[in-house]
């Protein structure tokens, strides 16, 4: 399983590497909804920079989006299709490689959208740890969540519309939680506690993965 | 595993059971705005708006927890081997559709009694929000079951969603609680009811909770039975496309189930 | 010993139409079955089914062993399809594809660079990403995976197709390899003329189901003596 | 050029008749954006009737990223590549039954999310002839941009990717012009000038049809 | 009369690499010309040229007397392409697929229905969305497409591919018949027995280049006699 996953990883990271869709587009598109939602929220600054964490987990929500398209589209473009399946790979194992990839690609976005959101919005960060504990069991929890959906809405030609109608609804907690937490740590929310808010995203990133290593070889016959 | 389930036409018996479910539910449901349009008592404050609470608690209910809850233990079902059969699918497909509606009823019945009492058709209340995600997800779900692809695959596709779906709805009800608790002020004034509930009001909203499942219950065993009709002509229409598809080509020369194989 | 394929009235459904309808078809370990067949007849679709690729809902199917039903990965990591289109990461090279096939089946990656020259597959070709490939040559690069993989079941689909007449040689080459070392496979094609002499037997399919055979044309006698009919 | 706009609208409102992928699935998704948004602006009500306007257009905005991408996806998925570009059909024409069928799904969609918007946000209507008329407006100009920028990011392999960052920033007028439109409209802004805006808007439609119907052959061309 | 398709020193880039390297072709109106050589040739990238889906980039280019490089869009109108994988819409019906790219070029509707009867596309095939087709069967709907629209210039990329063999003689007489009426033809093929009877003159290319001819072995003579070399 850690083998096939490492490969899976490797594969879909050079792939990546050459392609460099997700940082050279997503990373973009996340900046540029940011962006959208200043102005869709008006130049006032005061709700803007009490809307920071928010608007940053908005983003990084739609480019997981993105980044979890990207991923399943690796093993379904045209040729591609069944290829993983016929490799005769670990289910289990491709499950954790393809989270692995789109996790490790969704943490170099949101240190850009991140530094994005500070600065466009003029946050200062009170606890620099809590913000980066947050993010962190976010992204594994929005990888693995994502990566599950994308096998699901592979098999259907629909890919592009069914994902983010899946997953999103989904990964709401994601964003509740995240938000809270960056608030917390931003200081811009009264309350600090914020340990709560990353509880849940941790539990959220442990119950995705383990249900990831069970269901995503059922997952794959599926189409 | 998924041979051909034929549900033969209902036995009398079953008939009975179904129409008598349904006309108990129909009067009880009766009952029910009897009961609450003139028997109990208009509340102090909320005045006759209050009675809503005989059933909109009911349907939220519904929605919620049996709708839902059988759906995906349903889809579990159908996903663990041993257990594995069409029934399930049916019934989880079945359940989710009535849920839907379910869901869509206990947020227009929220929304016509939040106009009055709040002043507005919505707020950012946990529950509310909950329930909101909770009808992306149904809608999500059937809109999954309409992709076009054999029963088999769908049935497996639908259950595996239901199920990661499912294991979020736990996650959403505590996060979203806890953003409403944790936030500074609840600018809204939360629907607790006045704890004085009694007499005639708790046993209206008890007979509305039963009244309300009976008629779950019986609309879920009518789409049930449509799902496995409508399998049933599938069933007869593959049969028909078997031959269809065997005029195709000549008839085999050994006959038909022995494998052609070395040494035939 | 086993049957390598048995299917016994094994019926698959695309969306509702059954494009199996009752195949019955039992293969032997070692042999080389041809499926001939009019355009839709379902030749594809047996060997799809055979790959995992295509759930069976009615019959039996057994693949070198394993129930088809029951156990489709571990069908897959002994059976070697080469489909219609083949299956390749468009953004990797012809070189990265090859060992990342070889890598997944846990096969030995010092097969790949003799298998790559090979094919012809070697200089620039193997530097090229799958994408920009033309067609003869990544059917060849799909056929250097298989054979670096050396699975046990060959399913190959029209196999010919797209090969210049130098690639078709060697993909006969390497079935015939294959086969005298053990391995099984099922050919659909549609060229009779290419594929009788590799074949002990030949399948005719139409209407999703197995209609007659006939004796194929290739020298080697079968291991049992009696198999070939 | 008619005659060929109105055989391709009619073929990919055909699809759609027959897939329903608009409506059942960016619909929902839609009004989900609203949901998801309500969830990282926090639960207060004076905040979110404010930005109400801008939140409907953002959700439209982001279900138009969608609607576009199944219109680019029917011409390009597997087999289809190239088919419009064979058929020897007009580019112009190409162009108009493209952008049509898009803003015929997006009409009715926007009528979905703007009754979810007003009903969610709680916002009332003072105007609803110039809530029409903006909309009306913007959908042209979505839907004219959107299949430029289909067609552009068509040939990349890259389309679920791409199509949002080139997309998005060149809507970003009909999102400004949009809001402030509605702003006007529902009464939540000062000034009631929506009529400046709503003028935007189909400036932007005019220029993005013209643009389409002049370009589009060489955008064809451009894979 | 000017030749059907010419190409003077065209080089066409696939990225940066020159899939054409000075292609030098010159195809006389009504003449069937075979494209013969190696994978990864050519072939397809010549046809694609022809048809105005791969820009050429340096040389001369004129096809029926539009130049390539400047008028594309006049170009596809007259030209008619059946490439590897053929072009159809997977969620319309094969029906709709046909009616469809008639329509679009303008063809008349009234030769959809007999084009589909005659290329055995009725019954339940035809309305069968195209997703749901075997591989022949959407290289016939392709083929229907092709012969109801009756283009002036034919390109055909191993046509018979996957076609099974009553296809396969449907579609020889297909191009027989449009070539009777005028029609030019450009086939790039790996099948020698299947269409030296069809061609005029056969071409060798490799590496991106055409390096020899033939002639083919079709009865007709030609109306300016002095063209197959
Ligand atoms: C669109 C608006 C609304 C929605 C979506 C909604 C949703 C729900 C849901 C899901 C429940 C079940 C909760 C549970 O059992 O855990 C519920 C229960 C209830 N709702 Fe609503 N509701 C809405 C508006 C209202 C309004 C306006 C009132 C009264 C002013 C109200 C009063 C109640 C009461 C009394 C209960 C049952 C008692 C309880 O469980 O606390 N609801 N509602
Ligand atoms: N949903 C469907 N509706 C109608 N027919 C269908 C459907 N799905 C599959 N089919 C039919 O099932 C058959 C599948 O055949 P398959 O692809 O196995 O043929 P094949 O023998 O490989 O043909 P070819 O020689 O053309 O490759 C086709 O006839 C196809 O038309
Ligand atoms: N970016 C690139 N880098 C390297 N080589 C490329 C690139 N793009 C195209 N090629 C090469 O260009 C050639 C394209 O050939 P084409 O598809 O025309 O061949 P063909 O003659 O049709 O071959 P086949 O018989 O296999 O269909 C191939 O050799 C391919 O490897
Ligand atoms: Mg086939
Ligand atoms: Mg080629």
């Amino acid at each position: 399983m850690w083998r096939d996953a490492l490969l899976v990883a490797a594969k879909d990271l050079r792939i990546e590497a050459r392609s460099r869709v997700v940082l050279n587009q997503v990373a973009p598109f996340a900046v540029l909804v940011l962006v959208l939602f200043a102005l869709a929220l008006g130049p006032d600054r005061g709700p803007l920079r009490q809307a920071a964490p928010g608007l940053f987990w908005v983003a990084v929500l739609f480019a997981s989006v993105l980044a979890v398209q990207r991923s399943a589209a690796v093993e379904t473009t045209d040729s591609s299709r069944d290829g993983l399946r016929l490799s005769g790979i670990d289910p289990a194992g491709a499950f954790l490689g393809k989270a692995a990839a789109v996790a490790l690609e969704l943490l170099v976005l949101e240190v850009v959208v991140g530094a994005g959101a500070l600065v466009l919005f003029g946050s200062s960060v009170r606890s620099p740890g809590a913000l980066v504990a947050a993010s962190l069991a976010g992204t594994a929890g929005l990888a693995a969540a994502g990566t599950l959906y994308g096998a699901l809405s592979t098999g259907t030609r629909m890919r592009e519309t069914l994902l983010p109608l899946l997953f999103l609804p989904v990964a709401a907690p994601v964003l509740l939680a995240g938000t809270r937490a960056w608030q917390a740590a931003l200081g811009t929310m009264a309350s600090s506690a914020g340990d709560p808010w990353v509880r849940i995203l941790l539990v959220f990133a442990a119950v995705y993965l383990a249900l990831g290593v069970v269901v995503f070889g059922a997952l794959q016959e599926a189409s | 595993m998924n041979a051909p389930a034929r549900p033969a036409p209902w036995s009398r018996r079953t008939t009975w059971v179904v129409r008598s479910l349904g006309v108990t539910s129909a009067v009880g449901l009766a009952l029910v705005v009897w009961l609450g349009l003139w028997v109990t008592p208009p509340d102090k404050t909320q005045h006759d708006l209050v009675r809503l609470v005989y059933l909109h608690p009911p349907i939220a209910w519904v929605a919620l927890y049996l709708a839902f809850g059988i759906a995906v233990i349903s889809s579990l079902l159908w996903l663990w081997p041993r257990t594995r059969s069409r029934q399930w699918d049916r019934l989880a497909a079945a359940s989710m559709e009535v849920g839907v509606v379910f869901t869509a009823l206990t947020l227009a019945t929220g929304a016509i009694w939040g106009r009055p009492t709040w002043g507005v058709w919505w707020v950012w209340d946990a529950r509310l929000t909950s329930t909101a995600l909770l009808l992306v997800l149904q809608l999500g779900y059937l809109a999954l079951r309409r992709v076009p692809s054999s029963a088999e695959a769908r049935a497996r596709r639908s259950a595996l969603a239901a199920v990661i779906a499912g294991v979020d709805v736990p996650i959403v009800h505590f996060s979203v609680s806890w953003w409403r608790t944790l936030h500074q002020s609840a600018t809204v004034l939360n629907p607790d009811l006045s704890p004085t509930i009694h007499g005639a009001m708790a046993w209206t909203l008890l007979l509305g909770f039963v009244a309300m499942s009976l008629a779950f219950a019986w609309l879920l065993v009518l789409r049930y039975r449509a799902e496995a009709l409508a399998e049933v002509l599938d069933d007869r229409a593959l049969d028909e496309a078997l031959s269809e598809r065997w005029a195709e080509g000549p008839d085999p020369s050994p006959a038909p189930g022995t494998p052609v194989g070395v040494g035939s | 010993m086993a049957s390598a394929v048995l299917l016994r009235g094994a019926v698959a459904l695309s969306g509702r139409f059954p494009a199996l309808a009752g195949v019955d078809l039992e293969v032997a370990p070692g042999e080389v079955v041809v499926l001939f067949g009019p355009n839709g007849a379902g030749k594809t679709s047996v060997l799809r089914a055979c790959a995992g690729l295509l759930a069976i809902s009615q019959g039996d199917a057994m693949v070198l062993g394993h129930d088809l039903r029951r156990h489709r990965t571990a069908v897959r990591r002994v059976v070697g399809m080469l489909g219609h289109e083949p299956a390749l990461y468009d953004d990797l090279t012809v070189a990265e594809n090859v060992r990342f096939g070889v890598r997944a089946a846990g096969a030995d990656p010092g097969a790949v660079d003799p298998v790559i020259e090979r094919l012809g597959l070697g200089g620039r070709v193997r530097r090229t990403p799958a994408a920009r490939l033309s067609a003869g040559q990544r059917r060849r690069v799909a056929l250097a995976g298989l054979i670096a993989r050396a699975p046990r079941l060959w399913l190959l689909d029209e196999p010919h197709a797209a090969l210049d007449s130098e690639a078709r040689d060697l993909l006969d080459d390497a079935l015939r390899e294959a086969t005298a070392s053990g391995a099984t496979a099922l050919v659909a094609s549609h060229e009779p003329d290419r594929v009788l002499p590799l074949a002990d037997r030949v399948v005719d399919m139409a209407g999703g189901r197995v209609t007659g055979q006939q004796r194929g044309q290739r020298p080697r006698q079968l291991p049992g003596g009696a198999h070939v009919a």
